[in-house]
């Protein structure tokens, strides 16, 4: 069924054929095609790197093809630079953050579209808090956009585009940042809007949302076009080979353990009782409540946990990023120095921050140099680092996590947002932690790198070291012996392998539901 | 600007390198173009004219393109007088004479230090004002870049001058930096602070004068000497701009520092130098003295006081711009 | 002026954010961060000379900051909009010398000789012309050559600043036109012209900042580049013209300048740019572009003015005079740092 | 020969990463892209004077380019660290005036008394140590009091000249001892010895920054602070070590100043920060910190003096000379842009 560009019925929201656009040596686009009808929910899907939001800033007006035609309704597209025109044809949230930092949330939302003379900020602010409150986003208009959590600056970029009133909308991972509730609520305003007519084209790496979502999909890899079918005759499989091309195995997402325990009888099967990393009575006030807990040696812990939850604080503060305001930390028994990264590090702590663009990556700098980042005083020796171990180093790194690149001297800013996170990880597992805290390792990742990369979190405690996982992605979360929830602060819920998704979930949201919850919310 | 292969037209006599220090300043164009003029009417043969720019790094890059370039004498006006000192003694090695216009270099081997006594102007300045005040009042001072040494000579004459002599009268030293826009401002402050100033010393006419004017114009404080309020005014540099402020009644003197003297006996010396002729302390032909300084010799040129009474006298180099 | 239109509305701040408030609002004290500064300036003019407080004393440090406020006025647009032009402080003498040269004649009594191209009466247009050509020549080589705005504008400071010694012979031109010189020395309503323009001039451009689409587009721009032309803003062409017109506001500059001293002076605005700078920077006006306000560029440019007037009045010896501007300079910025607290990057 | 150094490993990219070879390539020629510039420049500077080529004239070229080099040696380690820092212009100059004041004996002949302190042969690593002690005060209010760099280090450049004026009484000091300005004015090899230390620097320099981690790690710092702190780099120290050691480098650049000139002036780096600037952005080291090479900064210095130099021996009238040398740097940065073929920002 990927007829839907050969035959021409009535115009499409949007038409293209034979874009071609290249950076440099790299070709991002090969002669690539893509037709939304009117009314249409069209997901467009493929591995990291396959080109997916380069034709979002194709189809927006922010790129210029180097060959193709893109058609809006059957009419040729704007030229490009009259911005105003694409405009009116298509609205957009970048996977980057377009918000303006220094700016009011306000300000953000109607940014360039203001009354004519002059602009009237109790009315613009109204406005803003009305169009807020249409997606239970519960911030102050006034608020500066910096000041935002990364899910309420992506709610108020989402809000911005679909608030233009356009028939057209382009979402490149919407929800790549969102927990289970904001994705909820994302949706139910999607499928107010799709019964409206208004067309979508939907990017994500979650699969299921495809499925819940939209009623044809694309597939790129590699630049190029592979399929484009209705959604429903499309089984998950299938859809996954499309993707990475290769014939479809099943989809080996790191379901419950138990799934694979057949083949991990080895290290993993008897996680010994030595604690590797434990925490205890560990606090930091204002983010989370006096903690528990050990992880053993071939265990992978998650730390499940929604928004303001405080699961990312106690990340961050297990790795030194900040300083605890009571109880310790320890590493095979060493009391680790709190607030402190080198010692964290030392003490054999690996970490994959939340954000990679602020936390993980220098982008102007290459692969190579971006993941041996940690390990700067084992490439040579009396402190010098070596050009030659540095490059082989970082090709060890890029053919085990398979990071798409022209090789290690390549600016990380090039690398498509998957791999850029994959470089993190790199960066992460170079010095073989003892343990490795991961904070939503997986954001942005596509089916195939994602199993790839749990893979590598469950690889970690499967040789005997630990791992903990922090996140609201319950993919991630699946890789682990066991998962705490948080709630406010404070542990609401805990559970062994056998958790269900429901129960997660709510207790994600403070309902501590009956199975596996060995902790109650008190309140 | 091609100068490949112009060698020795002045014969055996060779060539002069000649530095300007600036390029802003209307004292200092004046030279400028005297010296143009000089070298034009072939007092010397020199090398292309460069110009420092007020930089002492640059001065010294400009004298060794001037040797490499095979100068017999150099002509220079370093406006900081202490970093010169290594240039002058690799100078003196290679035997090329060196006449320093403006200013003493404070160590190093000079053939003569151009320039005009500058603890005279401060000491003829404090005369004046100590006199037409009569021993009381209350006096501007813009003193000039604190790390200058004319600034420095004019400055420090100045005060000692007026502690002995004129006690009683209570100066305001106020740093300038040689800017005009600065003066101003603080002049303006202290008018409000002290409405009683009754004279003022700009330590350059060159860069105070029209802030000055256009002060004292505003706060109609530009009263003809005489009259009363009239606050008395005295320069240094004596450009034709200062001569038509005393004409008009709004400064009252000025201490003409000699442009045309100092281009004209900068040429003068480095021809003697070439031609081998050496020279002693006393007095000279031309109504100065030389007198001998620990590293050479200084001709120290007159630098007369222009009043209403003296200021068209012909001889001044400032009426004489623009004519011939 | 623009300070209260900046504030009212924050305070309105409705009940719902209470949360965030706080922090909010501390985030836009920022520009008010000078405020303290200048009242203990204030306090210590205040003792050190009962003149400080006295009008003619007032009323004349916003005259010397009258030409110096106008740079600040172009520059903290331009930073605003996230670029840089150094060479301001060459356009404010330049710009002068080529409008003389323009307009006056080709002899006569005066010393300087420009080439009569256009009726004296123009002069002040002229000049303004001159100064707005430089700005779309630094706008050219930065967003059309692409090259660093930095050295770029740092090469043009050189370039200009040479270009009026080589025009004017680097003189001072002192018989410049009645027209050209009536703005910088004449009074109304008992203060400079000057002071009342600069001050409308940044009423004027506070409000467009504050309240227009183009001037809420500069913040876009100077925040998020990329945002901003998402947004359907046409990011280089208004960068441009910010370009121009800061030229063209520090063409003005000199026209007051001209005035205000009696001459356009071979030095005018020589050195200026590091005052600019800072008077913006201290100002709260972010270098890296996307933050600030006109009212705080303003109290920078005072505070730096108020610093030299009260050393003035304070009779401090001229050998330490530089000495303790600096050391102000730096206890100005701290106190400004934590009457803000914010961290300054 | 920081060049082959920074070359070579390059060249050597392994085969699998071909496709990318060519941007690879034309990204790295950044630090390289002066090259032509400086080709052109020998090629002008051959034509306008036979003298050019000497080696008398180049080795002098290199000799003016000491001092100044030094200061772009630590302001491009400062900038690619991601800081700025204006006041080496003035430690320069205040640091040797300093000592001097320290180990002088407070009597005697020489104009200029100190207090005598230290003895005379520590005049040295006394000097070093003032421009140590600058340079951490910098970072005491950079990274501590977290003030904006840019003006912090401007006030303390106005405070730090202030300082010299005050305690040297405005004052050139000629009577330095021997063995401080030995460094300056001897000759080794036949080249004066400034030039062999500024070499040899650049390339410890070059080195550091390629190949020691804690020299890799001001990239890191520069191109992303918390991603740093996050890989467990000690940003702050790391920083802040480096701000210290501008400081001292500086310092030291005043010793080879004062060997070469015969006396501490009092003028002494008076204006260069613009000059240190261009040479070190033009140079490829980015404004905004993480990016650049020391040799690169090396020929942005060698291209200025070179403009410069030929100017000098092309005879360019005096007042068309600035104008000139604005016009080159433009030009210079155009050429190199294209040359690199990347945009700058
Ligand atoms: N500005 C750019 N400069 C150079 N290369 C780029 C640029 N933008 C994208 N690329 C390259 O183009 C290719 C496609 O990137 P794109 O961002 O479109 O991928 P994507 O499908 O959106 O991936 P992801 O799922 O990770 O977001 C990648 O190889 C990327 O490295
Ligand atoms: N150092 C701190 N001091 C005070 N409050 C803090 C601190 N760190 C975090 N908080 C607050 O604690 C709460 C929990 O923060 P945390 O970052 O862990 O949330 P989170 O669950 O990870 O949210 P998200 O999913 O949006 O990242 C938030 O309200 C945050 O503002
Ligand atoms: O040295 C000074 C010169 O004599 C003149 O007075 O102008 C200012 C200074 O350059
Ligand atoms: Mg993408
Ligand atoms: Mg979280």
């Amino acid at each position: 069924m990927s007829n839907g560009q050969a035959s021409t019925p009535p115009p499409a929201a949007v038409h293209a054929e034979g874009v071609v656009k290249r950076f440099g040596p790299t070709v991002a686009l090969d002669r690539v095609g893509i037709t939304v009808a009117v009314g249409d929910s069209h997901a467009l899907v493929g591995r990291n790197g396959a080109g997916k939001s380069t034709l979002v800033s194709v189809l927006t007006g922010l790129h210029a093809p180097d060959a193709g035609r893109v058609a809006f309704l059957g009419e040729p597209a704007p030229a490009p630079g009259d911005t105003a025109a694409w405009q009116a044809r298509v609205a957009c949230v970048y996977q980057k953050s377009m918000v303006v930092p220094d700016l009011t949330v306000a300000e953000n939302l109607f940014l360039n579209r203001f009354e004519r003379g002059r602009i009237r900020w109790s009315r613009l602010r109204a406005d803003a808090a009305r169009l807020l409150a249409e997606y239970g986003v519960d911030v102050d208009p006034a608020t500066r956009a910096a000041d935002l959590t990364v899910e309420q600056g992506q709610f108020v970029e989402i809000a911005r585009a679909l608030s233009f009133g356009a028939r057209f909308i382009i979402l490149d991972e919407p929800t790549a940042q969102l927990d289970a509730a904001g994705i909820e609520r994302l949706f139910t305003k999607l499928r107010e809007l799709q019964q409206q007519g208004v067309a979508f084209l939907f990017i994500s790496h979650h699969l299921q949302e495809v499925y819940d979502l939209c009623s044809t999909v694309t597939v790129y890899r590699d630049a190029r076009h592979i399929l484009t079918a209705p959604v429903a005759d499309l089984g998950k499989a299938d859809l996954v080979a499309a993707m990475t091309g290769e014939t479809a195995q099943s989809a080996t997402t790191w379901h419950a353990r138990a799934a694979v325990a057949g083949n991990a009888a080895e290290a993993s099967a008897e996680p010994s009782d030595a604690a590797v990393l434990r925490a205890e009575a560990l606090a930091l006030e204002g983010a989370f409540q006096p903690i528990d807990f050990a992880v053993r040696a071939g265990e992978v812990l998650g730390l499940a946990g929604a928004t303001a939850s405080g699961n990312t604080a106690l990340g961050e503060t297990l790795v030194g990023l900040r300083r605890a305001t009571g109880g310790r930390a320890s590493v095979d028994g060493k009391d680790v120095r709190p607030g402190s990264v080198p010692h964290a590090l030392n003490a054999g702590i690996g970490y994959v921050p939340e954000d990679r663009h602020r936390q993980g990556l220098v982008l102007g700098r290459s692969v190579a140099e971006n993941a041996t980042l940690t390990v700067t005083d084992q490439l040579g020796p009396y402190g010098t680092v070596l050009p030659s171990r540095t490059r082989a180093f970082a090709q060890r790194m890029i053919d085990s996590l398979d990071i798409k690149t022209s090789g290690p001297a390549q600016p990380v800013s090039d690398l498509s947002g998957g791999n850029q996170q994959k470089v993190v990880i790199a960066r992460a597992l170079a010095r073989d932690p003892r343990v490795l805290v991961a904070i939503r390792p997986t954001a942005g990742v596509d089916v195939k790198s994602k199993d790839a990369l749990l893979g590598v979190v469950r690889g970690v405690a499967d040789r005997g070291d630990a791992a903990v996982i922090v996140s609201d992605e319950l993919d991630d979360l699946r890789v682990c012996d066991r998962v705490i929830a948080l709630f406010h602060g404070r542990v609401i819920a805990e559970f062994g392998s056998g958790w269900n998704d429901r129960d997660l979930v709510s207790a994600m949201e403070g309902l501590p539901a009956g199975a596996g919850g060995d902790k109650g919310a008190e309140e | 600007g091609c100068n490949r292969g112009s060698d020795d037209k002045a014969g055996t006599s060779g060539k002069v390198g000649i530095d300007l220090p600036r390029s802003d300043s209307d004292f200092w164009n004046s030279y400028n173009s005297y010296i143009e003029k000089g070298v034009k009417a072939g007092e010397v043969s020199a090398l292309p004219r460069t110009n420092s720019q007020n930089d002492i790094g640059k001065l010294v890059a400009n004298v060794q393109t001037f040797t490499d370039q095979g100068a017999k004498a150099i002509v220079m006006a370093p406006q900081d007088t202490g970093a010169i000192a290594s240039t002058l003694d690799k100078l003196a090695g290679k035997n090329i004479p060196v006449i320093s216009v403006d200013t003493r270099p404070d160590k190093g081997k000079v053939y003569m230090v151009v320039r005009a006594d500058n603890k005279a102007y401060g000491t003829n300045a404090c005369d004046y004002l100590g006199k037409q005040l009569g021993g009381k009042g209350k006096v501007v001072e813009f003193e000039g870049a604190l790390d200058s040494i004319n600034g420095r000579d004019r400055s420090e004459a100045f005060a000692s001058c007026m502690k002995t002599k004129f006690p009683a009268i209570k100066v305001i030293a106020l740093a300038t930096d040689w800017k005009g826009d600065v003066a101003s401002a603080k002049l303006q402050t202290t008018l409000a602070s002290d409405p009683d100033v009754n004279g003022i010393y700009m330590q350059a006419g060159g860069v105070f004068l029209q802030p000055t004017l256009a002060l004292l114009e505003q706060k109609h404080l530009l009263k003809p000497p005489g009259a009363p309020g009239h606050i008395t005014i005295i320069s240094n540099d004596g450009i034709p701009d200062e001569f038509k402020a005393i004409k008009a009644g709004q400064i009252d003197a000025t201490i003409s520092q000699p442009a045309d003297l100092y281009a004209k006996y900068a040429l003068y010396y480095a021809k003697a130098a070439l031609a081998g002729q050496t020279f002693k302390p006393g007095p000279t032909d031309h109504h100065s003295t030389i007198v001998s300084i620990p590293n050479g010799l200084e001709d120290q040129l007159p630098a007369p006081l222009v009043t209403k009474d003296n200021v068209d006298d012909p001889s001044l180099w400032a009426n004489q711009l623009g004519k011939s | 002026m623009s300070e209260t239109t900046e504030l009212t509305p924050d305070l309105a701040v409705p009940g719902k954010a209470r949360a965030a408030a706080p922090r909010f609002q501390l985030s836009r004290y920022r520009d008010l961060s000078l405020i303290p500064v200048i009242f203990v300036l204030g306090v210590i003019g205040f003792i050190v000379s009962p003149v400080f407080l006295t009008s003619d004393n007032l009323i004349g440090v916003l005259q010397q900051s009258s030409e110096l406020s106008l740079l600040v006025l172009a520059e903290a647009m331009i930073l605003i909009c996230g670029r840089m032009d150094l060479s301001l402080e060459s356009t404010i003498g330049v710009a002068p010398v080529i409008a003389m040269w323009l307009v006056l004649p080709s002899s006569g009594p005066a010393t300087f000789h420009g080439i009569g191209l256009f009726p004296t009466w123009s002069s002040i247009p002229v000049c303004l012309a001159v100064g707005l050509v430089i700005g779309a020549v630094n706008g050219f080589l930065i967003l059309k050559l692409r090259v660093n705005g930095f050295i770029a504008t740092l090469g043009m400071l050189t370039m200009l600043r040479g270009l009026q010694d080589g025009v004017a012979q680097g003189k001072s031109i002192v018989a410049v036109p009645a027209s050209f010189s009536y703005l910088g020395k004449t009074e109304w309503m008992g203060a400079p012209a000057a002071v009342w323009i600069c001050l409308l001039l940044f009423v004027i451009g506070g409000l467009a900042l504050g309240y227009l689409r183009h001037g809420r587009a500069l913040y876009a721009i100077g925040g998020n580049t990329e945002a901003a032309r998402a947004a359907g803003i046409r990011v280089d062409r208004i960068t441009w013209i910010v370009l121009a017109l800061g030229g063209l506001i520090a063409a003005f500059a000199g026209v007051l300048y001209a005035g205000h001293y009696g001459a356009i002076s071979a030095t005018q605005g020589d050195g200026w740019i590091f005052q600019v700078f800072a008077a913006t920077v201290i100002g709260g006006v972010s270098l890296n572009g996307g933050r600030g306000t006109l009212f705080g560029a303003l109290t920078g440019v005072v505070s730096l003015q108020l610093v030299v007037n009260v050393t003035t009045l304070g009779g401090v010896p001229p050998l330490w005079d530089k000495f303790l501007y600096g050391a102000i300079i730096i206890v100005a910025l701290i106190i400004s740092r934590f009457a803000s607290g914010e961290k300054q990057d």
